[in-house]
C-alpha cells in the first residue's frame, strides 16, 4: 500500500470515521444476537463486526486497527469460535446426539430463546469476524514485491 | 446398536477438533502438529475398522444429526460403500500424516500444512458418511477449497498457477453440482438422498433426469479428472508437496469423484443402460488417453499424474458394467490404487526430498544410495502395472474378466493394451530412476529418514498382500458389502428409512 | 412482479459488461452493481437474510477485488483460434440452455413450490426450536450441521490464505525460518 | 418460467467468460457470476406467490410462508463463495506478483 495508508485518511473521513465506527460496531452486534429473532444471524453480524474494524484500519491506517485487535488475538479469536460451535455440537451428546438443541427453548420472541440458537451464531460471530479480519489483512496488506520477476 | 451409531458424527469432528487445535498450539510447540496429525488420523483409521465391523453386525445405520429425522434433518448414513471408503481415506491418510513429519521440514509453517490436510481430511470423510444432498456439496467444498491452498503450498510460481487453473476449473465443477442440486430440490422438494430416491421412484424422473445427470457427470466428471475434464490434474498433483500429491491422487479424486458418482447414480437417480454406457466410454477413454500422455512424460511426478487419469479411467469402466463382478473389481481397484499410487508418490517424494529433482533423465542408480525407496517402488510399479501377485494384478484381472462376461470384448482389449503400455512406462522408471549405473552427482546422497521409511515400508506391504482382501470373510464383509450397497440401486431408499434410529 | 424483470435485466447487463468491458476496474464495479441487484431481487423474494447476507458479502468482496485490481496494468489478448473456440462455446450454450428449457416444464411452476419438506418447519417449526425466525431455526438447529460446514470453509478459506501470501515457501531441513505471522 | 430463463441465460453468460475469457480477474468474476445464477436460482424456486417472508411476527398466524429451506442453503452458499473468491484472489495476487501480469497468454508455463 502507499505511504497514506500506513498514516491513515483526511482528517475529515477520521472524524466521520469515529463518530460511525461505534454504531457500527453496535449494530453488529445488535444483529448477531437478534438472529433468531429477526433477520441477520451470527454470519452476516461477523461480518459486520470485521467491517467496522476494517473501516477503522483504512481510515486510520493499520497501527491504530492493531492496537484494538491485533493479528495474534484475531487468530484466537477465530480459533476459538470455531471450538466453540464445535464444543456446543459435541454437547449435544448429553442428550443423545451430535448437535441436539439440548438447551431449554424459553418463550419465543424473546432474547433468551431458543436454546442453542443465540450460543451458536455467538460461536459464528466470533468465527466469521476474526476469520474476515484476517483475510482482510492477509490480502489488502500483502506488500506486492515486483523487483524478481 | 445404539453405542456403534454413535460412532458415526466422529469421523468428522476428530479431524475438525484436530484442524482447530492447531492453530491454538501449533506456533508455540514445534511438535505439537506433528503429534496431533499422526494420532487424531490415527484414531481415524481405528474407527473405521470399528464402522467395518459395525455395519457387518448391524447393516446400514442412520443417525439423525440434532434428533431431527429424516428427511426434516440431516442423515449421516454408514452403509457397506462409506465403510469402504472410510478404511481407505483414513489408511492413506493415516500413513501420509506419519511420511509427513519428516518430509514437511522442507517447508516453512508447518502447523498450516497439518491444518489444511486434517480440514481436507475432515471433507472428504464427511463427503463419504453424509446421506444429504446439500450436505454432501458442503462437505465437497472444504475438501475442494482445503485442496486449492494445499496446491499453492510451495507459493513458486508454477505452483500458484497450477493451483489457480485446479481452483476455477474446481470452482465451476462445484456450481455444476450445486445446480443440479437446485433441480432436483426443485422436483423432489426434498434433499435426503434416500427420499429423492423414493421420490423419483413414484413420480418419475421424467425430462429433469437428463439435465440432472449431465450437471452431476460434469461436475464430478471434474473432481474425478474423467478425459474431457482432466486438464487440471497434469499440473495440479505434481505441483503440490508429495505427501499432498499422493493424498490427491489416492483419495481425494475418489472420494469426492468416483465415490459421488456411485453414490448419485446407482443409489439416487437409478442406473440406466445409457448412463452405464456413457460411463464406460468415458472410462476407457480416460484408461487410454492417460495412459498415452504419459509415457512421453520426463517429469517422474507428472508421469504419476497422468497415470492416476488413467487408473481412474479403470475404476469407471468396472463400476459403469453395473454387473457385480464389474462394481467389485472396479472398488477393489480404487482401493489398490490409492493404496499403490500414494506410495508412488511417496517414492517421488523421497526421492526429491534427498536428491532435490524430479526430472528422471538427471538420476540414475539411485536404489544403491536409497534401497528402501528402490524397492518399494519395485513393488509399487509391479502392482500398478498388474503383475502377478501384487495387487493391482487381482483388480485388473477381475475388471477384464468382468468386461467379457459382459459382452464387452472391446473395452476388455483396451483394458488390457493400457495395461501393458503402464508397465512399459514404469518399466522406464525403474531403469532411468533406480537402476541405471549411479551418477557421480549423486555419491552423497543418503536414504531419507526413519518415519518417511516405515510409512513406504507400511504401503508397500499392502501392495503384496492386499490380494489377500479377496479371499473368504474379508471378501464378503469389506469389498462385498460396499458391492452389495450399489447392486441395490434405489432400493436404496427402503434400506436407509427402514434404518432410522 | 414487473420489478423482477427489470432488476433481472440489469443484472445480465451488469454481468456483459463485467464480461466484455477492457477496464478491470469497471469490470469489477460492474459486477458488485449486479450483486447488489441481486440483493434487492432477494428482498422482494421474500428472503431478507438472504438480502443481508448478500450486501455486507458483496462489499467484502469488491473490497478485495478492488485491492487486487488497484493499480495494475490491463493487458487484454485473443488467442489464435478465437473463432473456432468461441463458435464451440455458443454452441454448447446454446445445447445446455435447450435441455434447460425442456426441463423446466417438468419443474413446479414459478410461485407454487412443493414444500413437502418444508412443510414441517413452517407448521412445527416455532413449537420445536424456539426461534422465530424460521431461516435462523433451519440453518442453526434442523441444518446446523451444514453451518458446522460452512464456518469450517471460511476457517479453511483464511488458513489457506495466510499459507497461500506466505513470503518463502520452502527452507533447507534444519533451516529455521522467520515467520512473520 | 421466464424468470427461470434469465436465470439461466446468466449461468451461460458465466460460463462464456469462464471459457473464454484470458484474465485472471476476469476469470474470477466468471465464477462470482456462476454463484450469483445459482444462488438466485434457488431462492426463485422457493418463492411463493403473495407468500410472506418466513419469519414470525407476534400475535398472529401465518401459513402462506416463502419455503424457509433453499433461503437457508443460500445462505451457506454465499459463504462458500466468498471462501473461494477470497481465495481465488490471494492465488490471484501472488501470481501477479509472480509474473508481473494478469494475462493468462502469458502466465501459461504448464502445459496440461
Amino acid at each position: 500500500m502507499s505511504r497514506e495508508h500506513e498514516k491513515g485518511m483526511s482528517l475529515i473521513v477520521k472524524t466521520i470515521t469515529r463518530l460511525t465506527v461505534g454504531i457500527i460496531f453496535l449494530y453488529g452486534i445488535y444483529i448477531v444476537l437478534h438472529g433468531h429473532v429477526t433477520p441477520g444471524g451470527g454470519f452476516a453480524g461477523g461480518v459486520i463486526i470485521a467491517l467496522s474494524f476494517i473501516h477503522l484500519m483504512l481510515a486510520y491506517g493499520r497501527q491504530e486497527a492493531f492496537k484494538r485487535l491485533s493479528r495474534a488475538a484475531a487468530s484466537v479469536f477465530e480459533s476459538f469460535g470455531a471450538i466453540m460451535f464445535l464444543g456446543i455440537a459435541l454437547l449435544g451428546f448429553v442428550g443423545g446426539y451430535f448437535f441436539l438443541n439440548f438447551l431449554p427453548k424459553g418463550e419465543p420472541f424473546r432474547l433468551f430463546s431458543a436454546g442453542i440458537i443465540p450460543l451458536c451464531n455467538i460461536a459464528i460471530c466470533f468465527k466469521v469476524g476474526a476469520g474476515i479480519f484476517a483475510i482482510f489483512v492477509a490480502l489488502v496488506l500483502l506488500k506486492l514485491d515486483l523487483g524478481k520477476k | 446398536m445404539m453405542g456403534s451409531v454413535n460412532i458415526i458424527p466422529f469421523f468428522v469432528a476428530v479431524p475438525l477438533a484436530g484442524a482447530f487445535i492447531i492453530p491454538l498450539v501449533g506456533k508455540k510447540l514445534k511438535k505439537a502438529p506433528d503429534m496431533i496429525g499422526s494420532f487424531f488420523t490415527f484414531a481415524l483409521v481405528v474407527l473405521s475398522v470399528f464402522a467395518v465391523a459395525a455395519v457387518k453386525g448391524n447393516g446400514t445405520l442412520v443417525y439423525s444429526v440434532g434428533g431431527w429425522k429424516p428427511p426434516v434433518g440431516i442423515a449421516m448414513v454408514l452403509d457397506g460403500l462409506s465403510a469402504f471408503m472410510l478404511v481407505t481415506v483414513n489408511l492413506v491418510a493415516f500413513v501420509i500424516a506419519v511420511f509427513s513429519v519428516n518430509y514437511m521440514e522442507k517447508f516453512t509453517s508447518k502447523w498450516k500444512f497439518y491444518t489444511l490436510f486434517l480440514l481436507m481430511l475432515a471433507g472428504m470423510n464427511g463427503v463419504v458418511i453424509t446421506g444429504d444432498m446439500f450436505n454432501l456439496f458442503v462437505f465437497l467444498e472444504i475438501a475442494s477449497v482445503a485442496s486449492y491452498a494445499l496446491v499453492a503450498y510451495g507459493t513458486e510460481k508454477h505452483e500458484l498457477e497450477a493451483a489457480f487453473k485446479y481452483a476455477i476449473m474446481s470452482a465451476v465443477g462445484s456450481l455444476f453440482v450445486l445446480l443440479g442440486i437446485v433441480f432436483m430440490y426443485s422436483y423432489t422438494s426434498t434433499l435426503n438422498m434416500a427420499d429423492m430416491a423414493r421420490v423419483l421412484s413414484e413420480k418419475g424422473t421424467g425430462d429433469i433426469s437428463l439435465m440432472v445427470s449431465v450437471l452431476f457427470l460434469m461436475g464430478f466428471g471434474l473432481k474425478a479428472a474423467l478425459v474431457p475434464f482432466h486438464a487440471w490434474l497434469p499440473d495440479a498433483h505434481p505441483s503440490t508437496p508429495a505427501p499432498i500429491s499422493a493424498m490427491l491422487s489416492g483419495v481425494l479424486i475418489k472420494s469426492l469423484g468416483v465415490y459421488a458418482i456411485c453414490r448419485v447414480f446407482f443409489n439416487v437417480l437409478g442406473m440406466t443402460p445409457t448412463v452405464s454406457s456413457v460411463l464406460m466410454f468415458l472410462g476407457a477413454l480416460s484408461m487410454v488417453i492417460g495412459v498415452f500422455l504419459a509415457i512421453g512424460q520426463w517429469d517422474l511426478k507428472r508421469l504419476l499424474a497422468y497415470h492416476s487419469i488413467s487408473q481412474i479411467g479403470y475404476v469407471i469402466l468396472g463400476i459403469g458394467l453395473g454387473t457385480p463382478l464389474g462394481i467389485m473389481g472396479g472398488l477393489f481397484h480404487l482401493f489398490n490404487h490409492s493404496i499403490f499410487k500414494s506410495l508412488l508418490f511417496l517414492n517421488s517424494g523421497a526421492v526429491e526430498y534427498s536428491t532435490g529433482t524430479r526430472d528422471l533423465k538427471k538420476m540414475g542408480g539411485l536404489s544403491k544410495k536409497m534401497p528402501i525407496t528402490g524397492a518399494t517402488n519395485l513393488v509399487a510399479s509391479m502392482s500398478i502395472a498388474g503383475v502377478p501377485p501384487f495387487n493391482g494384478f487381482w483388480s485388473k484381472l477381475i475388471i477384464i474378466i468382468a468386461a467379457v462376461q459382459a459382452g464387452r470384448y472391446g473395452y476388455a482389449f483396451w483394458a488390457v493394451l493400457a495395461s501393458v503400455l503402464t508397465l512399459a512406462s514404469f518399466m522406464k522408471v525403474m531403469k532411468y530412476a533406480f537402476y541405471d549405473r549411479l551418477k557421480e552427482m549423486w555419491d552423497q546422497v543418503q536414504e531419507v529418514p526413519i518415519y518417511m521409511k516405515l510409512s513406504m515400508c507400511a504401503l508397500a506391504l499392502i501392495c503384496i498382500f492386499g490380494g489377500f482382501l479377496l479371499v473368504g470373510r474379508l471378501d464378503v464383509d469389506f469389498l462385498g458389502s460396499a458391492t452389495g450397497v450399489l447392486m441395490e440401486g434405489v432400493n436404496y431408499a427402503a434400506m436407509v428409512f427402514s434404518n432410522v434410529g | 412482479m414487473v420489478d423482477i424483470y427489470v432488476l433481472l435485466v440489469l443484472m445480465i447487463i451488469g454481468a456483459v459488461i463485467a464480461i466484455e468491458v477492457k477496464d478491470l476496474l469497471s469490470s469489477v464495479i460492474a459486477v458488485g452493481a449486479a450483486g447488489l441487484a441481486l440483493s434487492i431481487i432477494f428482498l422482494i423474494l421474500k428472503a431478507p437474510d438472504v438480502a443481508i447476507t448478500q450486501l455486507v458479502v458483496e462489499i467484502l468482496a469488491l473490497i478485495i477485488l478492488i485491492r487486487a485490481t488497484l493499480k495494475k496494468d490491463l493487458p487484454f489478448s485473443t488467442t489464435g483460434r478465437w473463432l473456432l473456440n468461441t463458435i464451440i462455446t455458443i454452441c454448447f450454450i446454446m445445447i445446455f440452455v435447450a435441455v434447460g428449457v425442456k426441463c423446466f416444464k417438468d419443474l413446479p411452476e414459478f410461485g407454487a413450490p412443493l414444500m413437502r419438506v418444508s412443510k414441517t418447519y413452517i407448521q412445527e417449526g416455532l413449537q420445536k426450536t424456539g426461534a422465530t425466525n424460521l431461516v435462523g431455526a433451519v440453518i442453526l438447529d434442523y441444518r446446523a450441521y451444514d453451518t458446522l460446514g460452512e464456518a469450517t470453509i471460511l476457517f479453511t478459506a483464511v488458513i489457506g490464505v495466510l499459507a497461500v501470501v506466505r513470503r518463502i515457501g520452502r527452507k533447507k531441513v534444519g533451516e529455521e525460518v522467520e515467520e512473520n505471522e | 418460467m421466464v424468470v427461470y430463463l434469465l436465470c439461466l441465460v446468466m449461468f451461460c453468460l458465466g460460463i462464456y467468460c469462464v471459457v473464454r475469457k484470458r484474465n485472471v480477474i476476469k476469470l474470477i468474476i466468471g465464477v462470482i457470476i456462476l454463484e450469483y445464477a445459482v444462488n438466485l436460482f434457488f431462492i426463485l424456486v422457493a418463492y411463493r406467490k403473495d407468500g410472506r417472508a418466513p419469519i414470525f411476527a407476534a400475535d398472529q398466524t401465518v401459513t402462506n410462508m416463502v419455503d424457509p429451506l433453499p433461503q437457508a442453503l443460500v445462505l451457506t452458499s454465499i459463504v462458500i463463495g466468498l471462501a473461494v473468491t477470497a481465495l481465488l484472489v490471494g492465488i490471484a495476487m501472488r501470481i501477479y506478483e509472480k509474473y508481473g501480469t494478469f494475462d493468462i497468454t502469458k502466465i501459461k508455463e504448464l502445459k496440461g
